[in-house]
């Protein structure tokens, strides 16, 4: 083993994940060369500006390889900033189409942007028994991993068919419970920097918040596909 | 067999966490030589931002202008056409003054955060945040070029994320940590050089650097002085500290 | 510019000097001093030369109401 | 490196105004030499002196359609970097990255006085600037190859690395080269000097006048001053110790910059950017060969 490594993984890691990390490597520069030869050859911006989530996801992956709870807490900031950078350059690209047309003299106020909610077949034929089962799942797992499995779980109780038993009302507590959960996590983090002696408990809190607040939030996405919260 | 492990690695984290102010300290040689006296450090366990007399003059630098940006007026500008007798005056508006004014003040604390961290991660992400806050200062602009030499600042400023964080990762993978006092004692390696270029491409793109300024140069003719001057200021700052952080991993 | 703008400038002038007069007699810690020498020798630059161009133009205004008396224009 | 905890502000302050004044002669030296280059008798040595003086009882008037607190700010922010750089080098002997710093932020400034008035030619002068920056980014990669020679970027360790190991003008002569670009191209006059170009009427100072134009000249020669102590300590510092040494030394390089300057027209924009990248990558080559 090369002592390079040695030094840095621990022993308990097995060797076949330890020879996975070129792999993923690779897989992440094929991505990345994928997606940059889709820029080169993509004609519309829009088309561009879709295209450049595949080299972000080679970023993910670069960073994912790492394989580590470490790695796992990089995803987050690196998702969420490129997730910043498309909201604010698609800003950039509706304010520019605006503005062209405005210039060709038509009125801007005409120029609204429509909101259409994808209609999928699978979603609406999905059997809503899927959604429990994927929560517990979730709830079993914990943590950022879990919390996303579980919220896909909510995800997909919003989308099919009828609701039933929760009101809206219910779903805005829902945020404020997320928050709350959210603090709990900070919490955690903070008790385990100040005393590491009590890393079980923060671990709990942080462990418990975080699935808590990855899952009501991702959930609630699916509120944003319901026509009669939308109004 | 787990347990074992376990308490390895517990005792192994007490050591390190007891003895972190004795390591930085002694230590931090690599830093000391580029920066001068470290005048202090506040330690987070693993992250460890630093005060050192450059990060100390970035700061009081970055913080000057971003108050002197944020309270300066916009500039007007006389415009002269063809088949027309008048120069006209015109500035910008208040409503869009008052979103680039937020949006300057943002770039102000991303630099700070730039300058003062002390792990390559968060440097990563402020990196990424100037950019962001950078083309958020040029999206209220209704100038058909200004636009559209933003929008291509932007692509590059989603693919260059690649790099940024990827040579973050690769360092990480190699070496197990992403703090800068850690990593300015451990030897380079070919990884590491691989990393530090990739972080160096990365933070060129987001930060509108060398071979990325024709668009820069072209966002620039937009109105608005005290606002654009900022995204100026935000490239050579990311610069310096680029020059520092590459230097320390190296 | 006014004559309370001039008052103004004059106040300035010495306001912005009190800081380096302090430190040449005051033995200050370096870091105090770079602040000092950093954020006040531009300031009180600007508003000494601000008091000055306004002398250099009273001075001015009065030779030319001289020239008219003396050589009765 | 001993930082002393107290430090007396006269002898920071007689420091600052010597090098006004010495910067102030050499940049009248500067003239002079080009101006008996081109067979001119030349302004007298003491006239950029006299020129920064003068402004100071001259009307100031700040244009109508500047954005206000910005247009004397950065003019101020301009002087106060100098005395900065002046401050960390020659008399701490701190970090060569804060004046590297103090570089970009005279940068920044130049771009904000261009665009902080509203006229067309300063904003003309502001952009190119930005441009100029383009080009002396690469040569700011001194510091870097520098590093990788001597293990530090103290200007007091430059210093002893060059008294025990002999200077580094003959063991990185293209480094040094890069770096006397990257001064030349502060000097007035310059190849290089598409800032303040007069196809642009003044560039980015055409609309500062009276004080505050005083004051920006102030900087100008703190800048010069600086930067030629800087070249001089970091290739030269072996051999070059005492001060009348180094003012025999700026006075020398400032003859040769005259020369240059006399002898070469300015170059376009993009031609400017272009040669200062080529003696970027040289300075990269020579580190490469040792």
């Amino acid at each position: 083993m090369d002592p390079m490594i040695d030094a840095v993984v621990p022993a308990v890691v097995p060797q076949i994940f330890i020879n996975m990390y070129p792999v993923a490597i690779i897989i992440a520069i094929i991505t990345a060369v994928t997606g940059l030869l889709g820029i080169i050859l993509a004609k519309s911006d829009f088309q561009k500006i879709l295209l450049i989530q595949v080299v972000t996801y080679a970023m993910l992956l670069i960073v994912a390889a790492v394989g580590t709870d470490l790695a796992e807490a990089l995803i987050l900031p690196g998702l969420v900033v490129s997730l910043a950078e498309i909201l604010v350059v698609s800003e950039i690209l509706i304010s520019r189409e605006v503005t062209r047309r405005s210039e060709k003299g038509e009125d801007p106020r005409k120029l609204k942007l429509k909101f259409n909610p994808i209609k999928m077949e699978v979603i609406k034929t999905a059997l809503p028994v899927t959604s429990v089962v994927t929560v517990l799942y979730g709830a079993i797992l914990t943590g950022f991993t879990g919390g996303a499995v579980a919220g896909a779980g909510i995800l997909i109780y919003l989308f099919v068919g009828k609701l039933r038993g929760f009101s809206h009302n219910f779903w805005e507590e829902m945020v404020g419970i997320s928050g709350v959960a959210w603090v709990l996590w900070l919490l955690g983090f903070l008790l385990y920097f100040l005393n590491p002696q009590l890393w079980l408990v923060a671990l709990f809190m942080s462990g418990g918040g975080i699935v808590i607040k990855v899952a009501l939030k991702l959930g609630l996405l699916g509120m944003l596909g319901r026509e009669e919260f939308n109004n | 067999m787990e347990e074992r492990n376990l308490t390895i690695d517990l005792d192994l984290f007490d050591n390190i966490y007891r003895n972190l102010s004795v390591i930085w300290c002694i230590k931090m040689n690599d830093i000391v030589d580029i920066n001068g006296l470290i005048i202090g450090h506040f330690p987070f366990v693993d992250i460890v931002p630093y005060i050192t007399p450059f990060s100390l003059a970035l700061v009081a630098t970055i913080v000057t202008f971003t108050v002197f940006l944020a309270i300066s007026n916009p500039e007007y500008r006389s415009i002269t056409r063809f088949k027309e007798d008048v120069v006209r005056k015109e500035t910008v508006e208040k409503k869009e003054a008052r979103f680039r004014r937020f949006m300057t003040i943002l770039c102000g604390v991303a630099l700070i955060g730039v300058v003062t961290t002390g792990d390559i991660f968060n440097f990563a992400l402020f990196v990424s945040l100037t950019g962001i806050s950078n083309i958020g200062i040029f999206a209220g602009i209704k100038d058909t070029h200004v636009l559209d030499a933003a929008f291509q600042y932007g692509l590059v400023l989603m693919i260059c994320s690649l790099p940024l964080f990827g040579g973050v990762a690769l360092i990480l993978a190699n070496t197990g940590t992403l703090s800068l006092g850690v990593l300015g004692n451990l030897p380079s390696n070919q990884i590491i050089n691989v990393g530090r270029t990739l972080l160096l491409i990365g933070a060129v793109g987001e930060g509108a650097l060398a071979p990325f300024f024709a668009t820069k140069v072209e966002m620039i003719r937009a109105k608005g002085a005290p606002f654009i001057n900022m995204m100026h200021l935000s490239s050579l700052m990311v610069f310096t500290r680029i020059i520092e952080l590459l230097l320390i991993l190296g | 510019m006014g004559k309370e703008n001039e008052i103004k400038n004059k106040i300035l002038a010495i306001v912005t000097s009190i800081p380096l007069l302090l430190g040449i007699f005051l033995n200050l810690p370096l870091a105090v001093t770079i602040a000092i020498l950093v954020v006040f020798v531009p300031i009180s630059t600007y508003y000494v030369g601000l008091v000055l161009m306004a002398r250099a133009k009273n001075k001015e205004d009065e030779e030319k109401r001289k020239k008219i008396t003396f050589t009765g224009y | 490196m001993y930082y002393p905890v107290n430090f007396n502000l006269i002898y920071i302050l007689l420091e600052i105004i010597t090098a006004f004044i010495f910067g102030g002669l050499l940049l009248g030296l500067h003239r002079k030499v080009m101006a008996r280059i081109q067979g001119r008798p030349g302004p007298p040595i003491v006239q950029h002196l006299l020129h920064t003086f003068k402004f100071y009882i001259k009307e100031l008037s700040i244009p109508n359609t500047s954005s206000m607190p910005l247009y004397v700010a950065i003019v101020l922010a301009m002087d106060a970097v100098w005395i900065l750089a002046l401050i960390v080098g020659p008399i701490l002997g701190g970090s060569f990255l804060i004046i590297i710093m103090c570089y970009a932020v005279h940068k920044v400034a130049e771009h904000g006085i261009g665009l902080a008035s509203g006229s067309p030619y300063t904003k003309l002068g502001s952009t190119r600037a930005v441009l100029s920056a383009t080009a002396e980014m690469p040569l700011i990669a001194v510091p870097a190859l520098v590093f990788f020679k001597t293990d530090t970027l103290l200007l007091d360790g430059i210093i002893n690395y060059q008294i025990v190991n002999g200077s580094l003008f003959t063991q990185l002569p293209l480094v040094a080269l890069a770096m006397f670009v990257l001064v030349l191209s502060k000097t007035p006059y310059s190849p290089f000097g598409i800032v303040w170009g007069k196809d642009i009427v003044s560039g980015y100072k055409t609309e500062h006048f009276g004080v505050i134009r005083g004051v920006m000249m102030m900087g100008e020669i703190l800048a010069f001053f600086a930067l030629l102590w800087c070249f001089i300590t970091i290739f030269f510092g072996g051999i070059i110790t005492a001060p009348l040494a180094y003012m025999v030394a700026m006075t020398g390089i400032t003859v040769i910059l005259a020369f240059i300057c006399a002898l070469t027209p300015m170059v376009a924009p993009y031609h400017a950017v272009m040669i200062q990248w080529i003696f970027a990558i040289l300075a990269v080559v020579n580190v490469l060969l040792i």
